[in-house]
């Protein structure tokens, strides 16, 4: 790993150096399921590995590709960066060893949430009645962040409406069918099969792994690979902008509105038990719609800010008539 | 044999970096993440063999399918990009 | 005895990597790509924190007693997500930059801001 | 019969690998890009198929062999898919096969 990142820092061609984060980020989430982080491994792989990547390139591809050699200052940068490694290293001396079970981190509240959890919230996936039920209120937060980074992207990147024509949107539909006939028909083959695996996945994560947001990143990526081969316009037509970005809202707001109901029923904020007269059952209520919640917003704000980067490739100059040779 | 296969899968992911690493052209490093990709799909498979507890392939089906969505991806743009270097005089269609 | 500590160097080596990146190089994108190896190197410790001899993942069955600590893979499934909208957000701001001042390399930028002055 | 099949399941395995491992070499030792492409192409199916249907065997368990029949399915389906649109988009951009056997040893269009 320690090679592909300096790999990162020698080569020139930022189109290369996204293609190795890439690599770096597959490397990392095979290195995460060796460590028994399988949920966490789900994440990367599709966050690191896929999405993450595709922006990038797109970012690239907006803004060209050349990293100019000009350096500010090679060595007092290397040196600093070889201090602070040098204290670090120095700190970890008092690190416990790796894989010692009785590591401090191990102690307070991990036995409690791998004993106890079956019998409060029972469900298989100690990682999934953490992220929802114990550790509900910071899932809340994270998700709030997400939105925000959506609002974000959309203040910093959206254009206006821009209308093309129907003729343009057709001409430029034959030109990709004839280029990309193999891997539209496939894709055509793969598309359902993905987006049933990412329902798939956020209804089983009570017992494997998965959940929300694997499964909205999932999702997005269906969708996202339509745009690529089905073009950006004709993706805009079947799924509508609008909708989508109130589809963002109405995932925080579910979520949000999930711990109202609880309040309401007596119970702390986002303390599930409340709803449903077994508290085992109300659990399960609970997070499945907070999982459903989280998976709504993670899909429609990955899928707003996949669209408008590729909004950007054309540039925020009028549509160029392209001729395609 | 599970240990066999897998590190003669983790030495063929190293071969795969070196090549994406040197790779001339930007195809041959498209091409060596695709192969790196599959060859993660194997080696999760294989671990989680090794760990015991194989019910974990979702993952590997995941990464399958997002390898193909990035390497399609990757393609695409990469046609946008041919077409920014080589200053218009290859146009690629776009939508 | 001392080679216990492996993990940790790995991390170290790795942030210190991404931060020579955030440091030294110029173009903004790829110091968003070293801010994102940082960002790694930070899951990896959470990670390797939570790794327990001997244990398996975090998924309850049959005849397994000893499981790795589930904490930290929640707070970092949380933040690889976190971690994407903020990529997003910064890449963002880098394609406003392009379009504001033609290139993304530092010092061109710091260059027109002093014409412009 | 137990022993039967775990003898067939070692030798897919060690197949798959060994098919793999020559892949890996190909695409370092190989001159140019589209012979490079055959020794990846090589490990994305044979190899994979192989070592996948080597641990089906090894576990005649309900799920975990539909997982990776899907698996199966889903490599078969996707990598030559890939291979053949790296292909396509390597031609359109005008890297040329290498024909002649002189020791050019790069791609001709090399504009990465």
């Amino acid at each position: 790993m320690a090679c592909v990142a300096i790999a990162i820092i020698r080569v020139k061609d930022l189109f290369a150096v996204a293609m190795l984060s890439g690599i770096y980020g597959l490397l990392t989430a095979s290195l995460f399921v060796d460590m028994d982080a399988v949920d966490v491994a789900f994440t990367e792989a599709s966050v690191g590995a896929g999405i993450s990547t595709l922006l990038m390139l797109t970012t690239v591809a907006i803004t060209g590709s050349r990293d100019k050699a000009v350096r500010n200052k090679p060595k007092l940068a290397l040196f600093a960066v070889t201090l602070t490694g040098v204290l670090l290293i120095f700190g970890t001396l008092d690190m416990p060893y790796f894989g010692s079970v009785d590591a401090p981190a191990n102690l307070h509240v991990a036995p409690h949430y791998i004993q106890n959890s079956m019998q409060e919230i029972g469900v298989d996936n100690i990682v999934t009645s953490v992220l929802a039920s114990y550790r509900g209120f910071d899932t809340f937060g994270e998700v709030v962040v997400i939105f925000t980074a959506a609002i974000g992207v959309l203040t910093l990147l959206s254009t206006g409406r821009r209308r093309e024509e129907d003729g343009v949107v057709e001409k430029v539909n034959t030109t990709m069918h004839n280029q990309y006939l193999i891997i539209r028909i496939v894709a055509k083959m793969l598309i359902p099969f993905i987006l049933l695996f990412a329902l798939y996945v956020q209804f089983h994560g009570d017992f494997g792994p998965g959940g929300g947001f694997q499964a909205g990143v999932i999702f997005a990526a269906a969708i996202i690979l339509y745009a690529m081969l089905f073009g950006l316009s004709v993706a805009k037509r079947v799924i509508n902008q609008s909708v989508v970005q109130l589809l963002a809202a109405v995932g925080v707001l579910i979520y949000g509105s999930v711990g109202i109901v609880s309040l309401l029923g007596g119970g702390n904020f986002l303390d599930y038990s409340i709803l449903s007269e077994d508290p085992i059952a109300g659990q399960h209520l609970g997070i499945l719609l907070i999982e459903l919640g989280v998976g709504i917003t993670v899909a429609a704000v990955v899928i707003i800010i996949f669209f408008n980067f590729a909004d950007r490739i054309d540039g925020p100059a009028p549509e160029k008539e392209g001729d395609p040779s | 044999m599970l240990i066999a296969a897998t590190t003669a899968i983790l030495i063929v992911m190293a071969l795969t970096i070196s090549r994406a690493f040197m790779g001339p052209t930007l195809f041959d490093r498209i091409l060596a993440v695709n192969m790196f990709g599959t060859k993660t799909v194997l080696l999760i498979s294989l671990l989680g063999f090794v760990m015991g507890r194989p019910d974990f392939l979702d993952i590997a089906i995941v990464y399958a399918l997002i390898n193909f969505i990035s390497v399609i991806g990757v393609l695409r743009l990469s046609e946008t990009f041919g077409f920014k270097q080589n200053s218009q005089d290859k146009e690629t269609d776009r939508a | 005895m001392i080679m216990g500590l492996y993990n940790y160097w790995i991390v170290v080596i790795l942030m210190m990597i991404g931060f020579y990146i955030v440091i030294a190089q110029g173009n903004l994108i790829k110091k968003i790509v070293g801010l994102n190896i940082f960002q790694t190197s930070v899951f990896i410790l959470y990670i390797s924190i939570s790794k327990v001899d001997g244990g398996t993942a975090p998924i309850l069955a049959d005849g397994i007693s000893k499981y790795s600590n589930p904490l930290p893979h929640v707070l970092i499934l949380t933040a690889i997500v976190v971690g994407l909208a903020t990529t997003a957000l910064g890449l963002a701001l880098a394609v406003r930059i392009k379009e504001a001042y033609g290139t993304i390399e530092e010092e061109n930028i710091q260059m027109k801001d002093d014409e412009e002055c | 019969m137990e022993l039967f099949i775990s003898i067939i399941s070692g030798t897919c395995l060690l197949v798959g690998s060994f098919l793999c491992l020559s892949g890996g070499v190909g695409i370092l030792r190989f001159p140019d890009f589209y012979t490079r492409m055959h020794a990846a192409g090589v490990t994305d199916t044979m190899a994979a198929s192989l070592i996948l249907i080597g641990l089906m065997l090894q576990n005649p368990d309900g799920i975990v062999v539909l997982k990776l029949v899907m698996i199966l399915l889903l490599t078969l389906l996707v990598s030559p898919t890939a291979s053949h649109a790296i292909a396509n988009a390597a031609m359109k951009n005008g890297l040329r096969p290498l024909v002649d056997d002189t020791d050019h040893v790069d791609g001709k269009g090399d504009k990465s």
